[in-house]
């Protein structure tokens, strides 16, 4: 059974004369254990896709769903209570920006300590004892020293740890993180994501990594879920989607890449035209129908659903297999 | 030195002084200082497009900035044709300017709020009286083709355009004056994949059709790998390997640029390489 | 944390010096001459050649500032034409009356805009939070004077509850003789501490450690105690010492309006009377006030957030 | 008659398209008080200084609307034109004060150096002496009038400008926009009146709706004090004092013109609030 199944999620943002609708009927699911990528570019909705696990939505944000159900729970129903403790102790989550998760005014342990007092009921020295456990956890070195120190005087690596050791404190059956290395150097991320990998191994929670970086997901990932406009537009294995990417927006986006292997080849990539969609103006039909080099009139109407293409993958365009335009496609459904 | 290349940057360095703490301001010890760039050299040929890679605080920024002398360098020279730009003063350094343009990381900032796009692009050609600029239609019509983007753009104002498209704007403006070098300062690095592709075509094309000498500034290897015919690797303010960029990627000669190199995800060579594991 | 503290002492320290400048300078290249304005249009040439060399006016200027500086530094302001006192002690009598007013007058403000300024913030763009930006704004937009008379009028004068002038004696005769000025101290202080802190609340909030916390499953009271305010009561402790001088001059017209005998009564009279060495003196210690103050809150600020400190700041 | 009804609407409507409420109540208020005063010789049903002993001290009544002060003035003409000149004072000195400050603050910003920290202390100090403080000993010197408290005010009102100016430009300064007018050639002037000062002066007029309305609180003060207009002309501050000695029996005298300032600053207030809510990022105090 899966850990977590979302489906029909939408999120809306209001505004002065109406609202904006950012996430328009997202489903995904995650196994215990695994990790799953969430891939998106900028305005995509994945980062607040995320966050609607632990229905945690910004200011003027509303977001439905028909389904949320974590570990058997419907995260919909969830009390306030409920929900507090549901984000205590089943999720953690991490953030982009390692520098501003942080209160600035309060010591790097404190931080840690105030967690494991508040979430754990833990008091006084035992959670100090456990917060510099924890410290080590993430490979800090001499935590006793970072304890004491002020975010601002911890490199953005570092504070990355301290943020994935506050995130799994409680053991968490999910890691939710969104852009985890989009701030910080390559040499780092690396490092970040390794960290990650290994907490997932030895304690067996599951991961959701959003990135807008496919090479992270790639690297990092079982399965990728592709975010466009508000829409999944393809989800599957990693290795089967980058091998055989369905929808024209995955393999403009594969394609678009930029690699090392170019490097004194002078070819130019094909990549995708035009701009990305801004949300308050995409209308029905399927969101990629502007810059599809495929396109058809029927996208314009299509009702977008995802269609499976075997193996747990499955693809939101009806009309185009393997990069070639389907004749006698399921028509507009 | 070869004679021809177009700018030629020796010895180029700058320090900055670090905030004294309190027991070296009392002694008046002098404080410590950051060398952001230490003694840096290299050259940029006509039509060549040079990548300039580096992590943060690898001095990359400050060097190009230098260049053009929007952060005064402490010591070295960069000679434009010859031309010492160090050297220059008033009218001589704003035409220097005006034949090294520079595009910016984040096109949210680089464009003036209040200033409609065709109105920004003609004031660039008329400060330095460039041909054409006498007819601010048709001046504008081409400097938007030559970024491919419709003249319809001219009347708009930044804030309604997207990341990329200021970008282009930003470039558009830098052609107006018609430069001879340019220099891109992270000028993709903001910008989302599918538009970070078109605007290296755009890099690309721009060599090709106007002979363009480009020194392009960036954090990503493989985007450099995409465009620049050579590449130099930067850390800690000193160039530890410069060559053509195949070469470079292929047989790394510095610890720094292997390091950079392995840690570079891309998801078709991460499949494949796990692949022939299984 | 010494160096900063050390050079913000230094800062303050020129600021000090700058002021103490810049009133002297005030006094020669304003229009007019203060002599000739103060004995009045029927004196003659001698007679203000006469005072203006009794005050050392005739000496060179940069004497002048110099014999000014010592007599500050050295606590020696000199005597008062019109009280023919010693300027320190006239300052002495009057001092606690004022300080009681302005500190009065800040609790007041404190009492009624911490409270609404944190309603305001946590129902941003509600009716209740227009209905406070209303009440802020037109208690901002009442002269001083105005509302201590209507408040005089009302609770004074139709009810009988509070004097309306003078300055009583003992604690409470105090107390009571200052509560009237002090509601129209606190109220015209009102908006700026319910609007600074109103959007430093709402600032801090929208930042993303608070999504951080808020996703570890603190409660929401946790959330605004131990993050949020905490974070955002800085801002409005600066205004607060930034607004001081705001506070000094209405506490000036204030006396004046309750009859009060304080700095401000003090300064309206030297004014009035031209009496201008008191003059001099009063607005360079007004002015130290508020350096001293700031002073005080920018080194409570680096203890608090440790940003500030050097060496925070990264190449 | 649609086109009568036109003359209305219309310039409602455009009003209504500036957003939000504050703005639209704002601007309606202060063009009521601004244009009432404008026409004061006009509306004003007596000479402001006409005494008439006979009919001192009544209530407000049809031929008196606003009641008659101690010497039997009418009350409402002459808030009428104490408004007049009020308005007038301050609008003069408080955007002197701006366009004093804000050239001298973006330029210190720009150029750097010994200019710019003369500029950056001189600021500092006058912004240290509380406001009312200064503008007392100015008028000490000058001697008491309009002139006195307008001097007073203008020497200490530029100083926050030329901070607000001065700390923009130096963040501007760092913003790649300016940079590339540097980058692109273009001279400081240029730079400075095209490109930096358009941008920055909005903070400013923003912070003027403030300044605005503490510069006529401290006016009427001055001539509350009797240290600002002199009689027998009258300003609002003037006129509150005038009935000082009549608060019980005759309430009308100093309650009328508090209550149009207090109208004045809240228009004014609604105008600066409706600007800052409509664009300005959240948490820019």
């Amino acid at each position: 059974m899966a850990l977590l199944t979302v489906a029909g999620l939408r999120i809306a943002f209001s505004h002065r004369g109406g609202s904006t609708e950012v996430v328009r009927g997202v489903e995904f699911a995650v196994e215990p254990g695994e990790t799953v990528g969430l891939v998106g570019e900028s305005g995509s909705g994945k980062s607040l896709a995320c966050r609607s696990i632990i229905r945690l939505m910004p200011a003027h944000a509303t977001m439905t769903a028909s389904k949320v159900e974590f570990d058997g729970r419907d995260v919909l129903a969830m009390s306030a209570k409920e929900l507090r403790d549901h984000r205590a102790h089943s999720v953690g989550m991490i953030f982009q920006d390692p520098y501003s998760c942080f209160d600035p005014t309060m010591r790097i342990g404190e931080q840690v300590a105030e967690t494991l007092r508040v979430n754990a009921g833990l008091e006084g020295d035992a959670a100090k004892a456990r917060a510099l456990e924890l410290l080590e956890s993430v490979d800090i070195a001499s935590p006793e020293q970072r304890f004491r120190a002020y975010p601002h005087e911890l490199s953005g690596g570092m504070r990355q740890r301290v943020m994935i050791a506050i995130a799994i404190s409680a053991s968490p059956k999910l890691l939710i993180a969104d852009e985890p290395t989009t701030a910080l150097d390559v040499t780092t991320q690396a490092q970040i994501l390794g960290l990650i990998e290994q907490r997932r191994r030895e304690s067996g929670m599951a991961v959701l990594l959003v990135s807008h970086d496919f090479g992270v997901i790639a690297q990092a990932c079982d399965r990728v879920v592709v975010m466009y406009g508000g829409y999944v537009v393809e989800a599957g294995p990693v290795a089967e989607v980058c091998a055989r990417p369905q929808h024209p927006y995955t393999r403009g986006l594969l394609s678009s890449i930029p690699s090392l292997e170019s490097a004194g080849r002078r070819v130019r990539r094909a990549g995708i035209p035009g701009q990305p969609p801004n949300p308050a103006d995409l209308v029905a039909g399927c969101p990629f129908a502007d810059r599809c080099a495929q396109v058809r009139p029927a996208c314009r109407e299509l009702h977008v659903a995802l269609e499976g293409v075997g193996d747990g993958h499955v693809t939101a365009c009806p009309y185009v297999r393997d990069g070639v335009p389907v004749t006698n496609a399921g028509g507009s459904r | 030195m070869s004679e021809t290349a177009l700018l030629r940057v020796e010895n180029l360095s700058k320090t900055f002084a670090l905030r004294r703490s309190f027991s070296e301001w009392v002694t008046r010890r002098p404080g410590e200082v950051h060398r952001a760039v230490d003694r840096v050299s290299f050259e940029l040929a006509h039509g060549e497009i040079l990548g300039l890679a580096g992590g943060s605080g690898s001095g990359k920024t400050t060097l190009a900035r230098m260049l053009i002398r929007l952060v005064e360098p402490d010591g070295g020279g960069v000679f434009l044709e010859g031309q010492d730009v160090r050297a220059a003063k008033g009218r001589d350094l704003r035409d220097l300017r005006r034949r090294m343009q520079m595009v910016f990381q984040d096109p949210y900032s680089s464009l003036n709020p209040r200033m409609q796009v065709g109105a920004a692009i003609i004031e660039a050609g008329r400060v330095h009286h460039q041909p054409g600029s006498e007819d601010p239609e048709a001046f504008v019509t081409h400097m938007l083709d030559l970024v491919r983007l419709p003249s319809t753009i001219a009347r708009r104002r930044p804030r309604d355009l997207s990341g990329g498209q200021r970008q282009r704007v930003a470039i558009a403006r830098a052609l107006a004056v018609g430069p001879q070098v340019l220099i891109a300062d992270e000028a993709v690095s903001a910008l989302d994949v599918s538009i970070q592709t078109q605007l290296l075509n755009l890099f690309l094309d721009l060599r090709d059709e106007l002979g363009l000498s480009i020194l392009f500034v960036a954090h990503q290897l493989s985007v450099i790998a995409e465009v620049a015919d050579r590449v130099a690797i930067m850390d800690q303010g000193v160039i530890v390997e410069v060559g053509p960029t195949a070469e470079v990627f292929r047989s790394p000669q510095a610890d720094y640029t292997k390091t950079l190199l392995a840690s570079h995800p891309h998801p078709l060579t991460i499949v494949e390489s796990t692949q022939k594991e299984a | 944390m010494l160096a900063y503290t050390a050079r913000r002492v230094g800062v303050s320290l020129v600021q000090l010096l700058g002021l103490s400048f810049l009133s002297f300078m005030l006094i020669h290249f304003v229009p007019g001459n203060p002599i000739a304005t103060m004995l009045g249009p029927r004196a003659t040439v001698q007679e203000v050649a006469r005072i203006s060399a009794s005050l050392g006016l005739n000496k060179p200027l940069p004497e002048q500032y110099w014999l000014f500086l010592g007599h500050l530094l050295s606590g020696h302001f000199g005597q008062s034409i019109t009280f023919s006192q010693s300027i320190s002690s006239l300052i002495g009598q009057r001092l606690v009356p004022s300080l009681a007013l302005i500190g009065y007058g800040t609790l007041v403000a404190l009492v009624i805009g911490v409270p609404l300024a944190i309603v305001s913030a946590l129902r941003a763009d509600t009716s209740v939070d227009h209905g406070i930006r209303i009440f802020t704004t037109v208690s901002f937009a009442m002269p001083i004077f105005w509302s201590g008379l209507i408040l005089g009028i009302v609770f004074g004068l139709k009810l009988g509850w509070l004097p309306v002038s003078g300055y009583g004696t003992g604690f409470w005769g105090i107390v009571r003789s200052l509560t009237l000025p002090a509601v129209a101290l606190g109220l015209s202080l009102l908006a700026v501490i319910v609007r600074t802190l109103r959007s430093s609340i709402r600032h801090v909030m929208a930042l993303e450690f608070v999504e951080a916390v808020r996703a570890r499953g603190f409660t929401t009271s946790r959330v605004f105690v131990s993050h949020v305010f905490k974070n955002a009561i800085m801002p409005t402790v600066t205004v607060l010492a930034v607004n001081v001088g705001f506070l000094i001059g209405g506490t000036v017209v204030l006396e004046q309006v309750f009859q009060i005998p304080g700095l401000g009564t003090l300064l309206f009279q030297a004014v009035e009377q031209r009496d201008y060495p008191l003059v001099e003196t009063l607005t360079v210690l007004a002015g130290s006030v508020v350096v001293l103050l700031n002073l005080s809150t920018d080194i409570l600020q680096a203890v608090v957030d440790p940003r500030v400190r050097p060496g925070a700041h990264s190449v | 008659m649609s086109d009568l009804a036109h003359l209305v609407t219309v310039p409602w409507r455009r009003l209504r398209a500036l957003g939000s409420w504050e703005i639209t109540t704002g601007i309606v208020v202060v063009a009521v008080l601004m244009i009432a005063s404008l026409l004061a010789p006009l509306i004003a049903p007596y000479p402001p200084n006409q005494i008439d002993v006979l009919h001192s001290l009544q209530p407000p009544s049809w031929h008196h609307w606003m009641g008659t002060d101690f010497v039997g003035r009418d009350v409402w003409s002459r808030v009428l034109y104490g408004l007049r000149i009020d308005m007038l004072v301050v609008a003069v000195i408080t955007y002197l004060g701006l366009a004093i400050g804000v050239i001298v603050g973006t330029v210190a910003g720009y150029v750097g150096g010994w200019f710019d920290a003369i500029v950056g202390r001189v600021a500092d100090t006058v912004i240290a002496f509380p406001f009312i403080v200064l503008v007392l000993a100015v008028i000490a010197i000058v001697g008491p009038g309009l002139k006195g408290v307008a001097i007073g005010i203008i020497i200490a009102g530029w100083a926050l400008y030329a901070r607000l100016a001065r700390s923009e430009m130096l963040a501007m300064r760092e913003q790649p926009f300016l940079m590339s007018t540097k980058a692109l050639g273009y001279s400081h002037v240029r730079a400075i009146f095209r490109h930096a000062l358009p941008n920055l002066v909005r903070t400013s007029l923003v912070y003027s709706t403030v300044d605005v309305v503490v510069n006529m609180l401290v006016l009427a003060g001055m001539s509350y004090l009797g240290l600002g207009q002199q009689a027998p002309g009258a300003d609002l501050g003037s006129i509150i004092a005038s009935g000082q000695g009549y608060l019980l029996s005759a309430w009308w005298i100093t309650t009328i013109p508090g209550a149009v300032l207090v109208l004045f600053g809240l228009g004014v207030s609604l105008i600066g609030d409706g600007i800052t809510r409509g664009d300005l990022p959240q948490g820019a105090l």
